[in-house]
C-alpha cells in the first residue's frame, strides 16, 4: 500500500517540479527558431521564486473573491494533476468517472479565475474575463469528444484505464488516436493560451486573454497563476503524449522514457507552431474552435462506421 | 263546420297581411276572438251545459272585447300614427305570406296522412301562428308587436281545439289570464317607452349591447 | 294536497298581505316567514320525511325534489338579502318599485313551485308564463330606460318562447293519437308510462318547439340574449333569483319532455339536439366573454356557459348526466354569490362598466375577495362544487372525443376572457390615481355570499347521501344506470 | 410514530388559521414562521424516516382509515417530499425579514402568509395523492394558493399580468392532465394510481395518455417549448414563493412525469430518444437564454427551465434503461434525475432568496444598475457565490455531483447498449458539457457584475438580514454537504427508486464508483486551499492601491464591463436564433460622444407560438360581431331560423 502511494505521489512531484521547466524548454525552443538565445530554461523557476518573494498588492476595489480565487485555481489544477497517469503508473486518484472530475476541477478552477479578474472592475480585465469564458464553452465539448470519445469505445471511465485500453494494431483507432489528438492539440492551445489563441508574451492589454485577467495580480497571487498556468500546460501535454504510448502497458521503463521523449517533441511543436503561425483575429477564436469539435464528431462517426 | 270557420280565420289573416291600419288591426283580432269562441262551442254543442259554457264565455270576452279595448285604448292614448310604414313591400310580404301558407296546408295534408288531424284547422292554426310571428319580424312598431303576439296566441287557442288537447278548466282560464296579463304588461311597456323614448318604435329599443 | 298549503297558498297569501301592507319591514317579515317555511317544507319533501300524496295534477318526484330545494333554497337567501338591499339610499323613482317587491316576489315563488311540482303540462305552461309576469315588473326595478328595454325584450320573447313551448306541448297532444293516451290529459307520468306507443314524428316535433321555446328562458344560445339583458339590468337579487331559479324552472320543462321521450326511439335525436344546443351556447358565451365590457352581462354570459354545460351533459347522459344534475345545484349557489357581489360592486362604483371599475379588492376587500372566491368558485377551481360536478360532466365527454375537444377549448378560452375581466376590475390601478372613499362594512350580503360559498365547498367534498341518492334516482327515472 | 405525518399537515392548517386570528400582523408573521418551520421540520423527519427503513405503503392518515386507499406513501412520493421539506424551510424562516418590507399592507401579508402555509400543505398532500381526481384537486389548489401568494403586490402592473400568464397557464396544463386522468381511469376502470397501469399493448390510447401526460406535466415542469409562462412568473412572485415555485413546483411536473413512466410502461424506446432530445433542448436554450437577460429573476427563472432540461436527459437515460432492461442505466439516469431534482431545490431556492434580498435593496432587478455588493455584505456573496458554483456544475458542490451520475449513465449506457448508442451518448455528453459552459458564464456574469468592482449605482447601505443569513446559510451549507459526502443521500435515493419502481433492492448500484475518492479529492480541495490562504496571511506582506489603469487615471464605475458586453461574445453567435435585439450607439468620431450598448432577448415560444395564436384567436372573435344585434326582431327570427334547423335535423334523421 505505501509503494503504491509512493508511486502515486511520484506523478504528482513530476508534475509539481517539471511543469515550469516545459514552459521553460518551450521559451527557449522558440528563441532558437526566431534565431535569439534565449533566457535560460530554468527562467520560469527564477520567476516564481521571485514573485513569491515579492510584496502582493491588492486594488482598493478587490475584495476577497481576489484573495481566495489564486489559491482555488491552484488547488484544484494541482487535484486535477493528480488524477493523471505519468508514464503509465497508476495515478494516486483513479476511479470511474473520474474524467469527468478532471474536466470540472479544472472548470471550478476556471470559474474562480474568472470572477477574481472580475473583481478589480477594471475594463481590461473584464474584456479577458468574458473571452476566456467564452472559449471555454466551446472548449468543454473538445474534451469530451478527444478522451471522452476514447471512453466511449472503451468503455472505461477512468483515465487511467482509458490510456492502457489504446491499441495501435488495429488501423482504425490509429486514424482515430490520430485525428483526436489533433483536437486535443487544439484544446490544449486554448486552454493554456497559447498561440494561435492567445499570445503569452504581447503586452496590448486589448489582445490578450490569459495575461490579461491577472493584470491586478502580484507577488503570490501572481506566483499562484503563473504556476497554475505552468501546471496546466504540463498537465494538457501529458494529456496529449499519452495518446501515443502503446508501449506503457508492456514495459513500465520503456513507456516512461518514450514519454519523457513525446513530451519533449510536444514542446518543440508548440514552440514551432508558435513562431510559425500568427494569432487568430478574437473573432475567429470560436470557429476555430468549433472546427476541433468537428473534427472530433468526424473522427468519432469514422470510428464508429469503421469499426 | 269547423273547417269553414277556419277558412274565414284564414281569411282574417290574409287581410291582416294586406291592410296597413292600426283600426283594421284591432277589428281583426276581435273578429278572430268571436271566430274562436264560437269554434270552441262546437264540441259542446251536442250536450250543452252551463258548466261547460264557460271558457267559451271567458275567451269571448277576454278576446273580443277586453283586449281589442286595451290595445284601441293605448292607441288612443299615445296616438300612434294609424298609419303603419313598413319596411317590406307589401307585395313581398303578402308574397311570403301566401307561400308560407301554402306550404303550411301541404304540409299538414301530408301530415294528415301519419296522423289523426283535421288539415284545414291544423293548417290555418298553424299559419296564423307563422303570420303572427312574421308581422313581429316585418314591422317596427311595438304595438303591432304586441298584436302580432295576439295573432300567435290565437292560432295556438285553434291549433288546441283543433286536436282536440283536453284541458281541465282551471288550465284553461289560467291561459286566459295569462295572456290578459301579459297584454296588459305589454301595454303599460308601451306607454313607458313612449314616455321614455321618441318614438313607439322596436328601433329605439337599442341600448343594451356588448 | 295539504302540502300545497305550505308551498302553495302561504305565498298567496303573503301576496295578499303584501299587497295591503305597507310598511315594509312588516312586508319582509311576512315573506321570510313564507320563504322559511317553504324552505323547511321543501327540504323535509328532499329528504323524504314527508311523503306527500301524488295526485294526477301535482307529483313529488326526484327531479321535482331537487329542483324544489333549490328554488326554495335560493329564494330564502335573496329574500334575507333584499331587505337591506332595498334600505340603500336610492333614486325617488325606485320608491315605487319597492311597493310591489315583497310582493312580485311571493307571485314569483308561487309560480315557480307550481311549475316544479306540476305533474300536468298544461299547468307548467300556465306556471311559468306567470314566472315571466311576476319577474317582469321586477326587472323594471331601477325604472330608467336600460330596465324598461330589458324588461320589453324579456317579456315579449319569453312569452313568444312559451307561446313555442305550448305548442311543442300540444305536440305532445298529437302524438298520442290512436293510442291508450287518445284525448288523454297531458300528464308526465302517465305518458312516461305509455311513452313506446307514442308517435315519434310528433315527438321529435314537441320537444323542438319545446326545447327552442324554452330556451328564451333558460338562457340556451341563440335565444339567450333577451335572460343576458334582464339579468344584467335587474337588481342584483333579482338577477341571482334569475340565474339561480327561474333558468331552473324552465329547464324542468325540457326535462320532462325529454323524461317522456327517453325510453322512445327518440331519445338519441333530443339528445343530439341538447348537445348541439349546449355547444352553441358554450360557442355564445366563448365569443362575448371577449365582447363584454360590463361585469353583470359577463356573469350573465357565464351562466350561459354552464346551462349550456349542463345541457350538453343531459344530452351525453351517464356519468354527465349525473354531472349535470349536480351542476345545477352548484351553479345556481355559485351565480348568487356572484351577483350579490357584483351588486355591491355596483352600488360602489355607480357603474357596469368593467373599465370603470378599478382596484375593487383594495377598495373594497369584503366584496372583493368574495367576489374573487365566487369567480374561482364559478371557472371550476377545487375545492367548490362545481369543479367535481365539472368534472364528471367532461368525463361523459369522453365517449365523444371530438366533442371533449371542442368543448375544452371553449372553457379554456372563457376561463380566459373571463379572468382577464374579472382580474381588470379586482386590481387594475385607478385611472386618475385618487383612492375611492368606499365604505364596505361586513352586511348581511357578505354573509349570505359566505355561507353559500362554504356551503358550496362542503357539498363539493363530502357529498350528502339524500343528494346522491335523489340525483341517482333521478338518472334512474330517465333511464340511466349509473 | 406514524401520526408524524397527521400532526405536521395539521400544524400547517393551525398556522393558516392562526394567521387570520393574530393581531397584530407582526405577530401573525414571527408565528406563521415558527409553527411552519416546525411543520415542515416534523414532515422531513417522517420523510427521512420511512425512507431509511423502506417502509411498504401503508395508510398515511391513520385516524381517518376511510381515506387509506386515497393517499399512498411510496418511495417516489416520500422523497418529494423530503424535497418540499427541504426548500420549504428555508424559504419560510425568509419570508419574515421579506414580509417586513409589506408589514403595512397588512390585508395583502396576510393573505400571503395563508395561501403559502396552504400552498405549503397542498404540494405535500399532491405527491401523496393516490387517486386520480384526489391528485387534481391539490394539482389545482396548488396552483391557485401559488396565484394568491403572487399577489403580495398586486397594484403593479407586472405583477398582474405576470400572474396571469401563470394562471392561465397552467390551467391549460390542468385541461391536458383531465384527459390524461379520464383516458387511465376510462382504461383501466378505476381512479387509484395504484390500478393504473396501461401498456403499448392497448394501442393509440396508451400514446394518447403518454402525450396528455407529457403535455400537463411537461407544462407544468416548464420544458421547452412550453415553458413560456415562467419567465412571466417567478420575477413577479415575491422572492420567497419564487424560490418555493421555481425549487418545487415546477418539480412537481417532474413528479407527474415519474408517474406517467410508471403506469405507462414500458415506453417505448424512441419515447425515450424524445425526452432526451426535448431536455437537451431546454437545458441549452433554457440556459442561453438565461445569458441573455438582465433582469436576475428572469435569469435565474431560464436557469430552472435549464436544470429541468438536465433532469430530462436522466429520465430520459432511465427510459431507455427500462426498455432495455439494463439496471444500472436505469439506476443512473432516474437517481440522477431525482438527486438533481433535490440539488436544484437547493440552491434554486438559495439564489431565489438571495435575489429577493438584493431586490429589496436596490429597487430594481436589472443587474446592469448593480455592482460592488461584496463590500457590504460579504457573508451574503458568499453564500449566493456558493449556489452559482452549484447551480453551474461544478465540484466540490452538489449541482457537479448529480451531473455526475447522468454523465456516468452516458458512459454506462453506451458501454451496455452498444450499436449507435455511443455515437448518442457522446453528442449528450458534449452537449451537457456545453450547458455547463454555458452556465459557468452565465454566472460568472452575474456574480461579477452585481456583487463584485465597484457600485454603478450610488447604494448607501446593503442591509441583509439574520434571518436571511440563517436561510442562506442553511442551504449554503446543504450545498457544500451533498457535494462532499454524496453518499449520505445516495441510500435514499437508491431506496426511493426502488420503491417508486417496485423491484428488489439497487442499492448495489449506488456503489457504481468509488465516492470516497471524490470525498478525497474535495476535501483535498479544501484542505489545500485553507493551508495556502493561512500561509498567505502570514507569510507575505501585503499592500492596499489603486487599480493598474494602464495609462489613464483611476477607474470610475461607468467604466467597468457590463453585463450586455460580456455575454455579447458569446450570444454574438446565436444572435439570429435567439431573437437578441441589440441597440448599440457606438462612438465614431475622433472625439466619441456619448456611446452605449444595450442588448435583450425575446423568447421565441412567447412570440412565436403563444402570443401568435392567442391573437388570432381573438381577432377571430371579432368575426362574430353580426351576433351581438340589439333588435329584438332578430332574435325572434333566429328563433324561427333555429327551430327550422332543428325540423330539418329531424326530418333528416334516421
Amino acid at each position: 500500500m505505501a509503494l503504491r502511494i509512493l508511486q502515486g505521489l511520484l506523478p504528482f512531484l513530476f508534475i509539481l517540479g517539471l511543469s515550469p521547466l516545459l514552459v521553460g524548454l518551450i521559451n527557449k525552443q522558440k528563441a532558437l527558431l526566431t534565431g535569439r538565445t534565449g533566457a535560460p530554461i530554468w527562467q520560469p523557476y527564477y520567476e516564481l521564486i521571485r514573485l513569491s518573494r515579492k510584496e502582493t498588492i491588492y486594488a482598493k476595489t478587490a475584495s476577497f473573491v481576489s484573495r481566495l480565487a489564486p489559491v482555488v485555481v491552484f488547488s484544484a489544477v494541482l487535484i486535477a494533476g493528480f488524477m493523471l497517469p505519468v508514464g503509465y503508473t497508476r495515478p494516486l486518484l483513479s476511479f470511474n468517472g473520474d474524467i469527468v472530475v478532471f474536466a470540472y476541477l479544472l472548470g471550478l478552477a476556471r470559474f474562480f479565475q474568472i470572477i477574481g479578474a472580475m473583481d478589480i472592475g477594471s475594463s481590461f480585465e473584464g474584456m479577458g474575463a468574458a473571452r476566456e469564458a467564452t472559449f471555454a464553452v466551446f472548449a468543454e465539448p473538445i474534451y469530451f469528444f478527444t478522451i471522452g470519445s476514447l471512453a466511449f469505445v472503451s468503455g472505461y471511465t477512468s483515465l487511467y484505464e482509458i490510456y492502457l485500453s489504446i491499441r495501435l494494431d488495429n488501423p482504425s483507432s490509429l486514424v482515430f488516436i490520430i485525428v483526436s489528438s489533433i483536437s486535443a492539440f487544439f484544446l490544449m492551445v486554448t486552454e493554456c493560451s497559447r498561440m494561435p489563441v492567445d499570445d503569452p508574451n504581447t503586452h496590448l492589454e486589448l489582445t490578450m486573454i490569459h495575461e490579461v485577467m491577472i493584470l491586478d495580480n502580484s507577488g503570490v497571487d501572481l506566483f499562484l497563476y503563473q504556476y497554475s498556468s505552468y501546471i496546466k500546460i504540463m498537465i494538457y501535454g501529458i494529456y496529449e503524449v499519452l495518446f501515443f504510448n502503446p508501449f506503457g502497458m508492456q514495459n513500465q521503463w520503456l513507456g516512461f522514457s518514450l514519454f519523457i521523449v513525446l513530451l519533449l517533441l510536444l514542446s518543440t511543436i508548440v514552440a514551432w507552431v508558435e513562431t510559425m503561425i500568427a494569432r487568430l483575429k478574437m473573432k475567429n477564436v470560436p470557429q476555430y474552435l468549433l472546427f476541433a469539435t468537428a473534427i472530433g464528431i468526424l473522427d468519432l462517426l469514422i470510428y464508429t462506421f469503421v469499426k | 263546420m269547423e273547417n269553414v270557420l277556419s277558412i274565414l280565420f284564414c281569411l282574417t289573416l290574409l287581410y291582416l297581411v294586406i291592410t296597413a291600419r292600426l283600426k283594421t288591426y284591432v277589428g281583426i283580432l276581435r273578429a278572430q276572438g268571436i271566430l274562436l269562441s264560437v269554434i270552441i262551442i262546437f264540441p259542446f254543442l251536442r250536450h250543452l251545459s252551463v258548466h261547460i259554457l264557460i271558457i267559451p264565455l271567458m275567451s269571448l270576452i277576454v278576446k273580443a272585447v277586453i283586449i281589442p279595448r286595451f290595445i284601441n285604448k293605448i292607441i288612443i292614448d299615445l296616438d300612434v300614427k294609424r298609419i303603419i310604414e313598413p319596411n317590406i313591400q307589401p307585395f313581398n310580404f303578402l308574397l311570403l305570406s301566401v307561400a308560407s301558407m301554402s306550404v303550411i296546408f301541404i304540409m299538414s295534408h301530408v301530415l294528415s296522412g301519419y296522423t289523426p288531424i283535421e288539415t284545414i284547422p291544423f293548417a290555418s292554426a298553424f299559419s296564423a301562428i307563422v303570420i303572427g310571428l312574421l308581422l313581429i319580424i316585418f314591422r317596427e312598431k311595438l304595438i303591432v308587436h304586441v298584436v302580432g303576439f295576439l295573432i300567435l296566441e290565437n292560432g295556438i287557442f285553434l291549433f288546441g281545439t283543433s286536436i282536440a288537447a283536453e284541458m281541465p278548466t282551471i288550465v284553461e282560464l289560467g291561459a286566459l289570464l295569462d295572456i290578459l296579463v301579459v297584454v296588459f304588461l305589454m301595454g303599460i311597456a308601451v306607454n313607458k317607452i313612449s314616455s321614455t323614448f321618441t318614438e313607439q318604435k322596436v328601433t329605439v329599443l337599442g341600448g343594451l349591447k356588448d | 294536497m295539504e302540502i300545497l298549503i305550505p308551498l302553495a297558498i302561504l305565498p298567496v297569501a303573503g301576496f295578499i298581505a303584501c299587497y295591503f301592507v305597507h310598511n315594509r319591514k312588516a312586508q319582509y317579515i311576512i315573506s321570510l316567514s313564507a320563504a322559511v317555511v317553504h324552505l323547511a317544507c321543501s327540504y323535509l319533501i328532499f329528504a323524504e320525511i314527508i311523503i306527500p300524496a301524488e295526485s294526477d295534477l301535482f307529483r313529488f318526484d326526484a327531479l321535482s325534489r331537487l329542483f324544489l330545494l333549490i328554488l326554495s333554497h335560493v329564494y330564502f337567501w335573496i329574500l334575507l338579502v333584499s331587505y337591506s338591499y332595498l334600505n340603500r339610499p336610492a333614486m325617488v323613482k325606485e320608491e315605487k318599485s319597492k311597493k310591489f317587491f315583497f310582493a312580485m316576489l311571493n307571485i314569483y315563488l308561487l309560480a315557480n313551485t307550481l311549475a316544479l311540482i306540476s305533474n300536468h303540462l298544461g299547468i307548467f305552461w300556465v306556471a311559468s308564463e306567470m314566472t315571466t309576469l311576476s319577474v317582469a315588473p321586477l326587472i323594471y326595478y331601477y325604472r330608467d330606460k336600460e330596465s324598461l328595454e330589458a324588461m320589453w325584450k324579456y317579456l315579449f320573447l319569453v312569452s313568444v318562447g312559451i307561446a313555442f313551448a305550448f305548442i311543442g306541448f300540444l305536440f305532445l297532444a298529437l302524438s298520442a293519437g290512436k293510442t291508450v293516451l287518445e284525448g288523454q290529459q297531458l300528464l308526465v307520468s302517465l305518458f312516461t308510462l305509455h311513452a313506446k306507443q307514442l308517435n315519434p314524428i310528433w315527438l321529435k316535433a314537441s320537444f323542438i318547439f319545446v326545447f327552442v321555446g324554452l330556451s328564451t328562458k333558460i338562457g340556451i344560445a341563440p335565444m339567450h340574449t333577451g335572460d343576458i339583458d334582464a339579468t344584467s339590468n335587474s337588481p342584483s337579487p333579482i338577477a341571482a333569483l334569475m340565474a339561480g331559479s327561474l333558468r331552473g324552472t324552465a329547464l324542468l320543462g325540457v326535462l320532462r319532455v325529454y323524461q317522456i321521450m327517453a325510453p322512445t326511439s327518440t331519445a338519441a335525436f333530443a339528445r343530439s339536439i341538447m348537445i348541439i344546443g349546449g355547444l352553441v351556447s358554450l360557442f355564445a358565451a366563448f365569443v362575448f366573454m371577449f365582447k363584454v365590457n360590463n361585469y353583470k352581462r359577463m356573469i350573465a354570459y357565464s351562466s350561459v356557459e354552464h346551462l349550456g354545460l349542463i345541457t350538453l351533459g343531459i344530452g351525453t347522459g351517464g356519468i354527465a348526466f349525473f354531472g349535470a344534475m349536480l351542476h345545477t345545484v352548484f351553479n345556481s349557489l355559485t351565480k348568487v354569490v356572484l351577483f350579490l357581489n357584483a351588486g355591491n360592486i355596483h352600488k360602489a362604483y355607480r357603474s357596469r362598466e368593467i373599465d370603470s371599475v378599478w382596484n375593487v379588492l383594495q377598495n373594497m376587500p369584503w366584496t372583493g375577495w368574495l367576489f374573487m372566491l365566487g369567480f374561482f368558485a364559478v371557472i371550476a377551481m377545487p375545492p367548490f362544487g362545481i369543479f367535481f360536478s365539472e368534472l364528471m360532466i367532461l368525463q361523459g365527454l369522453l365517449s365523444r372525443p371530438l366533442l371533449l375537444a371542442a368543448v375544452l377549448f371553449l372553457l379554456f378560452f372563457i376561463f380566459v376572457g373571463m379572468s382577464r375581466n374579472v382580474f381588470r376590475m379586482l386590481y387594475s390601478n385607478s385611472p386618475n390615481n385618487h383612492a375611492a372613499a368606499i365604505d364596505d362594512k361586513f352586511e348581511i350580503t357578505h354573509f349570505t355570499s359566505l355561507v353559500l360559498l362554504i356551503l358550496l365547498v362542503i357539498l363539493g367534498i363530502t357529498m350528502p347521501p339524500q343528494l346522491h341518492s335523489v340525483i341517482t334516482q333521478i338518472s334512474k327515472d330517465f333511464g340511466i344506470l349509473l | 410514530m406514524d401520526y408524524l405525518f397527521l400532526i405536521g399537515c395539521s400544524l400547517f392548517i393551525i398556522g393558516a388559521i392562526a394567521s387570520v386570528l393574530i393581531q397584530p400582523v407582526r405577530k401573525a408573521l414571527s408565528f406563521f414562521v415558527l409553527i411552519n418551520t416546525l411543520a415542515a421540520a416534523i414532515n422531513l423527519i417522517f420523510a427521512i424516516k420511512r425512507l431509511i427503513e423502506l417502509p411498504q405503503v401503508s395508510n398515511l392518515f391513520p385516524v381517518f382509515p376511510q381515506y387509506a386507499s386515497m393517499f399512498r406513501a411510496d418511495g417516489l412520493a416520500l422523497f418529494f417530499l423530503l424535497i418540499i421539506t427541504t426548500a420549504a424551510i428555508p424559504t419560510v424562516i425568509s419570508t419574515y425579514s421579506y414580509l417586513k418590507h409589506y408589514i403595512h399592507k397588512e390585508t395583502s401579508v396576510r393573505v400571503f402568509i395563508i395561501s403559502f402555509s396552504l400552498l405549503l400543505l397542498f404540494t405535500q398532500l399532491l405527491v401523496f395523492a393516490n387517486h386520480g381526481i384526489v391528485f387534481l384537486v391539490f394539482w389545482e389548489l396548488m396552483t391557485l394558493t401559488a396565484y394568491l401568494g403572487m399577489l403580495l403586490e398586486k397594484e403593479k402592473e407586472e405583477v398582474q399580468k405576470g400572474s396571469f400568464v401563470f394562471f392561465t397557464a397552467t390551467h391549460l396544463a390542468t385541461f391536458f392532465l383531465y384527459i390524461f386522468f379520464f383516458l387511465l381511469n376510462d382504461n383501466c376502470g378505476s381512479w387509484l394510481f395504484s390500478d393504473f397501469h396501461i401498456s403499448s399493448a392497448s394501442g393509440t390510447v396508451f400514446y394518447l395518455v403518454c402525450l396528455f401526460g407529457f403535455l400537463g406535466f411537461g407544462m407544468k415542469a416548464g420544458f421547452m417549448p412550453m415553458h413560456f409562462w415562467l419567465p412571466w412568473a417567478h420575477p413577479i412572485a415575491p422572492a420567497a414563493l419564487s424560490a418555493f415555485l421555481s425549487g418545487v413546483i415546477i418539480k412537481t411536473g417532474i413528479y407527474g412525469i415519474f408517474r406517467i413512466i410508471e403506469f405507462c410502461s414500458p415506453l417505448p424506446v424512441w419515447m425515450g430518444l424524445v425526452i432526451l432530445t426535448v431536455s437537451l433542448f431546454s437545458a441549452v436554450f433554457g440556459v442561453w437564454y438565461a445569458l441573455a437577460q438582465h433582469d436576475i429573476k428572469e435569469l435565474l427563472a431560464y436557469h430552472s427551465i435549464e436544470n429541468i432540461g438536465i433532469i430530462g436527459i436522466g429520465i430520459g437515460l432511465g427510459v431507455i434503461g427500462i426498455t432495455n432492461s439494463i439496471q444500472p442505466l436505469v439506476w443512473l439516469g432516474f437517481g440522477g434525475a431525482l438527486f438533481h431534482t433535490f440539488n436544484h431545490a437547493i440552491f434554486k431556492s438559495l439564489l431565489f432568496l438571495g435575489s429577493g434580498v438584493i431586490c429589496h435593496n436596490y429597487k430594481t432587478r436589472n443587474i446592469e444598475k448593480m455592482g460592488g455588493i461584496v463590500h457590504h455584505a460579504p457573508w451574503f456573496v458568499g453564500f449566493f457565490l456558493i449556489g452559482s458554483i452549484a447551480i453551474s456544475g461544478i465540484p466540490p458542490l452538489n449541482g457537479f455531483m448529480s451531473e455526475f451520475l447522468i454523465f456516468k449513465g452516458f458512459f454506462n449506457g453506451a458501454a451496455a447498449l452498444g450499436e449507435y448508442y455511443p455515437l448518442l451518448m457522446l453528442l449528450m455528453t458534449a452537449g451537457l458539457a456545453f450547458v455547463g459552459g454555458l452556465a459557468l458564464m452565465c454566472f460568472t456574469k452575474i456574480n461579477s457584475i452585481m456583487f463584485l468592482g465597484t457600485e454603478r449605482s450610488r447604494l448607501d447601505s446593503f442591509k441583509v438580514s439574520r434571518t436571511d443569513h440563517t436561510a442562506m446559510g442553511i442551504l449554503a451549507f446543504l450545498c457544500i454537504f451533498f457535494g462532499i459526502f454524496p453518499q449520505s443521500i445516495l441510500g435514499i435515493i437508491s431506496s426511493a427508486v426502488t420503491l417508486s419502481r417496485n423491484e428488489l433492492d439497487m442499492h448495489p448500484y449506488a456503489m457504481f464508483t468509488r465516492w470516497e475518492f471524490l470525498t478525497v479529492i474535495f476535501a483535498g480541495v479544501l484542505l489545500i486551499v485553507m493551508v495556502m490562504i493561512i500561509w498567505k496571511k502570514f507569510s507575505t506582506k501585503q499592500r492596499i492601491s489603486d487599480a493598474w489603469g494602464c495609462g489613464y487615471t483611476p477607474q470610475t464605475p461607468r467604466m467597468q464591463y457590463t453585463a450586455s458586453s460580456y455575454a455579447d461574445e458569446i450570444n454574438s453567435i446565436a444572435s439570429h436564433t435567439l431573437q437578441i435585439k441589440k441597440h448599440a450607439i457606438l462612438p465614431k468620431t475622433m472625439f466619441p460622444k456619448k456611446s452605449n450598448f444595450v442588448s435583450h432577448s425575446e423568447d421565441f415560444s412567447e412570440k412565436r407560438i403563444a402570443a401568435p395564436v392567442y391573437n388570432y384567436i381573438v381577432s377571430k372573435i371579432n368575426s362574430f360581431d353580426f351576433l351581438s344585434k340589439t333588435d329584438i326582431r332578430f332574435y325572434i327570427s333566429l328563433m324561427l331560423v333555429i327551430a327550422v334547423i332543428y325540423s330539418i335535423i329531424a326530418i333528416i334523421w334516421p
